[in-house]
C-alpha cells in the first residue's frame, strides 16, 4: 500500500490532466492553491468560486480530480458535493474519532420516513408526502426538516394550486456523503419498479384476478390464525399495574 | 484493521422497528381495559397496515389482501370495543377495507362500473409496497457514512471560503420564520380549539383521498363509513348531515352522486373539480 | 521543484522511521490516524493524546514528523507547536485566505423581519413597513438591506409627503433561490410547513407577492435624479469644498 500511495501521488505530478496551455508547474500550483482553499473552509467550495481564485486557463475539475486521487488512501480525503468540494476524514477512522462527535439531534421515525420521500421524490408537494404516507404530517415535521437545512422549498408545482414543492439541499448530500442526488442508494431499482411515481403504474404487478378470492393461491401461505397479541399489537396486561 | 473499523462505526444504526411506543405514551388514559393498545406506536392506517402484512411473512405482492383486510378490520373493532379512541384515518381505512371485501367476495353484477376488487387490491399493494420502499430508504440513509457522525471536517477552519456577491448570510428558511414570527406575533392568535366530536363524512372523504387517492369510481362508501364513523345513535344525523355536504361537493364538481331506485344505495365519485384536494397529483 | 517535491514524499513513505517492532502497515495506518485526529480537532492536538489514540508502540514523533514531511511542498503544512500539532495554509499561499477573509454578516432578527416583509409587500413604504411590525424601523436597518443588494428603492408613492417604495432586487431571488415572487409560499403553504399556526384568525392574510417586481404600481412616480441625490445617493456636486 505504502508504495501505491505514493506512486500515486507521483503519478499525478506528471500532470497528464493539464489544459491545453497551461504548463505543469502551473497545473501543480493550482493544485498547491486548490488544496489551500478547500482546506482551509469546513464547508464544500464550488468549483466556481476555485476557478475565480486559480490562475486563468486551469482545468478545474481536473485539478480537483487529481487532488482527489492524491487523497484517496489518507486519513482525510477529498470529496466532491455536486460541484462543490470538502476535505473529510476517512469513513473507515469514524471508530476513532466519533467518541468526540457530539450527539446530534435525532430525527424522530416520521420525520426521516418524510425526508426520505422529498429525497426520492423530489420536487414534491406536502400532499404527495401525505398520500406517500397516508397519514397527516404532523406539525413541526417539515418546520424540522427546514431547519436542519437539508430541506428546502424549491418551488411551485404548475397545477391548479400551485402547490409549493420541497427537495433537498446540497447540506443533505453533504451529511449523508452522496455526490449527487443519483447516487441515493437504491434510487435506479424503485424508479424501475414504478415505486417513485405519484400514481399506480399501468404494469403494476396487479394479482390476477382469482376466480374464487377464497381460495388460497398456489404462492399464498394460509393465515395461521394469528393471534394480535402474537403481533406486539395487543399486549396482554402487566399484572402488577 | 480498517474492516474492523468499518464494522464499528456502523453500529449506530438505530433501530427503525418499534411496535411499542415510550411508556408514558402507552399507558396514558385507559380506564380498565385488559389490553393495553398501542395505536400511537403506528404512523397511520398504511404503517398499521405494513405491519400487519409483514406477519404474513411474504413478499407484499404475494400477500392475501382479503386476509389483510380482515386482519386490519379485526384489530380496528376491538380497540373499539376496548372504547379507545382512534384517529378517523384509521376509521376511514377500516371503511375503505371493508368495502374493498365486499368487493372481493361477492360476485361482481353485470354493468357495474366501480372498480374492481382486484383493481382494489393492486393500489393497496402499490402503496403499500410504495411506503415499505422509503422504510428501506430511511434505513439505507441513516447508515451511511455520516456528516458529524462518522466522517468529520475541518475541526479549525481557517476561513469561510464565499462567492464574493454575498457578504450577507440569510436563508430562506430564516426570512420564512421570521416573517411568520412577526406577523403571528401581531395577530391575536387568542383562538379556542374546537373540539371535535363526529367526524363528518366530507371530512372523511377527503382524508379517504389521502388514503388511496383520487381514483375511486363509483362507490357506495358511505355505508361502510357510517359504520366505523359514528355511534349508532348518532347515525341517522351523520347521514343526514353528509347527504348535505355531499350535494354541496356536488355543486361545487367534487363529487358526482347517483341512486339507482328509491331508497336505494347512494352512489358517490370524485368530480371534475375534485382535483383540487390533492393538486399535485392531477395532471403531472 | 516538481520532481523534488514527490521524491520527498516517496522518501517519507519507505518508513524508514517505524519504531522497533512495528511493521510498516501498523505505522502507515498510525498516519492516517494522526491525519485524520489532528484535521478534525478544533484546537491543537497534543502528543501525549495522539499516543492514546495511535496504536500502542509507535512513535508519534517520528509519526508526525513523516507526515509533516509529506505535507511540506503541499498547499497546506502540518506544524509543531511545542508538542502540539495542527494543520495551516502553507505560507506562501496566505494570500488567497486573505483576498477571501469577508467576515460573513449574519442579518439580525429584525433585519430579517423588515426584509420578509418588503418581499412580500412590495411596493412598501417604510410607514407601512412600521405598521405591519407595529415597532419603528430604524434608518440603520433599511440602510443595511440596501446595502445586501437585495432590496432597493423603488419610486414614490403618489400620496401626500410622496414616500419612497422599497422593493426586491434580482439578486434577491437569487440568493434566496426563487425563480420569482410567485415562489414564495403563500398562508396555506406557511401553514402547512408548521411556520404559522394552523389557527390564524380568519381576517389574517399573507399578500400575494408582485408578478412582475420591475414594473412600477399606479400610484407609484419613478425615482428622479433630484430624489436620488436628497436620498444621499447621489453625491451633490462638490461646490463649496
Amino acid at each position: 500500500m505504502t508504495d501505491d500511495d505514493m506512486t500515486s501521488i507521483a503519478a499525478g505530478g506528471e500532470g497528464a490532466e493539464t489544459g491545453p496551455g497551461v504548463d505543469e508547474l502551473t497545473f501543480l500550483e493550482a493544485k498547491r492553491m486548490a488544496e489551500a482553499l478547500v482546506f482551509a473552509s469546513a464547508t464544500p467550495v464550488s468549483e466556481k468560486v476555485l476557478a475565480e481564485r486559480l490562475p486563468q486557463g486551469v482545468d478545474v475539475r481536473a485539478v480537483m480530480e487529481e487532488l482527489k486521487r492524491d487523497y484517496s488512501s489518507r486519513g482525510v480525503n477529498l470529496n466532491r458535493v455536486e460541484d462543490s468540494w470538502a476535505f473529510r476524514t476517512a469513513p473507515d477512522l469514524a471508530f476513532l474519532l466519533n467518541r468526540d462527535a457530539v450527539q446530534q439531534k435525532k430525527l424522530s421515525r416520521a420525520a426521516l420516513e418524510v425526508l426520505a420521500i422529498i429525497a426520492y421524490h423530489q420536487p414534491v408537494t406536502r400532499a404527495e408526502i401525505e398520500e406517500i404516507r397516508g397519514v397527516e404530517t404532523s406539525k413541526g415535521t417539515l418546520d424540522l426538516l427546514l431547519e436542519t437545512g437539508w430541506v428546502r422549498m424549491r418551488g411551485r408545482r404548475r397545477t391548479p394550486g400551485r402547490p409549493v414543492t420541497y427537495g433537498t439541499t446540497p447540506e443533505f448530500l453533504d451529511h449523508f456523503g452522496l455526490e449527487e442526488l443519483g447516487d441515493l442508494p437504491g434510487l435506479e431499482e424503485l424508479k424501475g419498479a414504478g415505486l417513485l411515481s405519484p400514481r399506480m403504474p399501468t404494469n403494476f404487478s396487479v394479482p390476477t384476478p382469482l376466480s374464487d378470492p377464497g381460495v388460497l393461491a398456489d404462492d399464498e401461505d394460509p393465515l395461521t390464525d394469528i393471534d394480535l397479541e402474537e403481533l406486539g399489537l395487543f399486549a396482554p396486561k402487566a399484572e402488577d399495574e | 484493521m480498517a474492516e474492523l473499523a468499518r464494522g464499528a462505526g456502523n453500529n449506530a444504526a438505530a433501530p427503525l422497528e418499534k411496535l411499542w411506543g415510550e411508556p408514558e405514551v402507552a399507558d396514558r388514559g385507559v380506564s380498565e381495559p385488559t389490553l393495553t393498545v398501542d395505536v400511537d406506536g403506528f404512523e397511520g392506517p398504511l404503517d398499521l397496515l405494513l405491519h400487519l402484512a409483514r406477519a404474513q411473512k411474504v413478499d407484499l405482492s404475494r400477500i392475501s389482501v382479503l386476509a389483510l383486510a380482515e386482519q386490519y378490520i379485526d384489530y380496528i373493532n376491538r380497540v373499539r370495543k376496548a372504547r379507545l379512541e382512534l384517529a378517523a384515518d384509521y376509521l376511514v381505512m377500516a371503511a375503505w377495507l371493508a368495502y374493498l371485501k365486499s368487493r372481493l367476495l361477492l360476485p361482481k353484477p353485470q354493468n357495474d362500473d366501480q372498480p374492481s376488487g382486484e383493481e382494489m387490491a393492486a393500489l393497496l399493494q402499490f402503496r403499500l409496497k410504495r411506503l415499505e420502499a422509503m422504510r428501506d430508504a430511511v434505513a439505507r440513509l441513516v447508515n451511511r457514512n455520516r456528516l458529524g457522525r462518522d466522517v468529520f471536517p475541518r475541526g479549525m477552519p481557517e476561513a469561510v471560503i464565499v462567492s464574493k456577491k454575498s457578504a450577507f448570510q440569510a436563508t430562506l428558511y430564516d426570512l420564512l420564520t421570521a416573517y411568520a414570527a412577526q406577523r403571528q406575533r401581531r395577530a391575536i392568535t387568542n383562538v379556542q380549539i374546537a373540539k371535535r366530536h363526529v367526524w363528518s363524512l366530507k371530512q372523511a372523504r377527503e382524508i379517504l383521498t389521502r388514503l388511496v387517492g383520487t381514483t375511486y369510481d363509483w362507490t357506495p362508501l358511505d355505508r361502510f363509513l357510517i359504520a366505523f364513523l359514528t355511534t349508532p345513535e348518532e347515525r341517522a344525523t351523520a347521514r343526514a348531515s353528509s347527504f348535505a355536504a355531499s350535494l354541496e361537493l356536488v355543486r361545487e364538481g367534487a363529487l358526482e352522486i347517483r341512486q339507482m331506485e328509491a331508497f336505494g344505495e347512494i352512489y358517490l365519485r370524485s368530480g371534475p373539480k375534485a382535483a383540487k384536494f390533492n393538486p399535485g397529483l392531477a395532471n403531472d
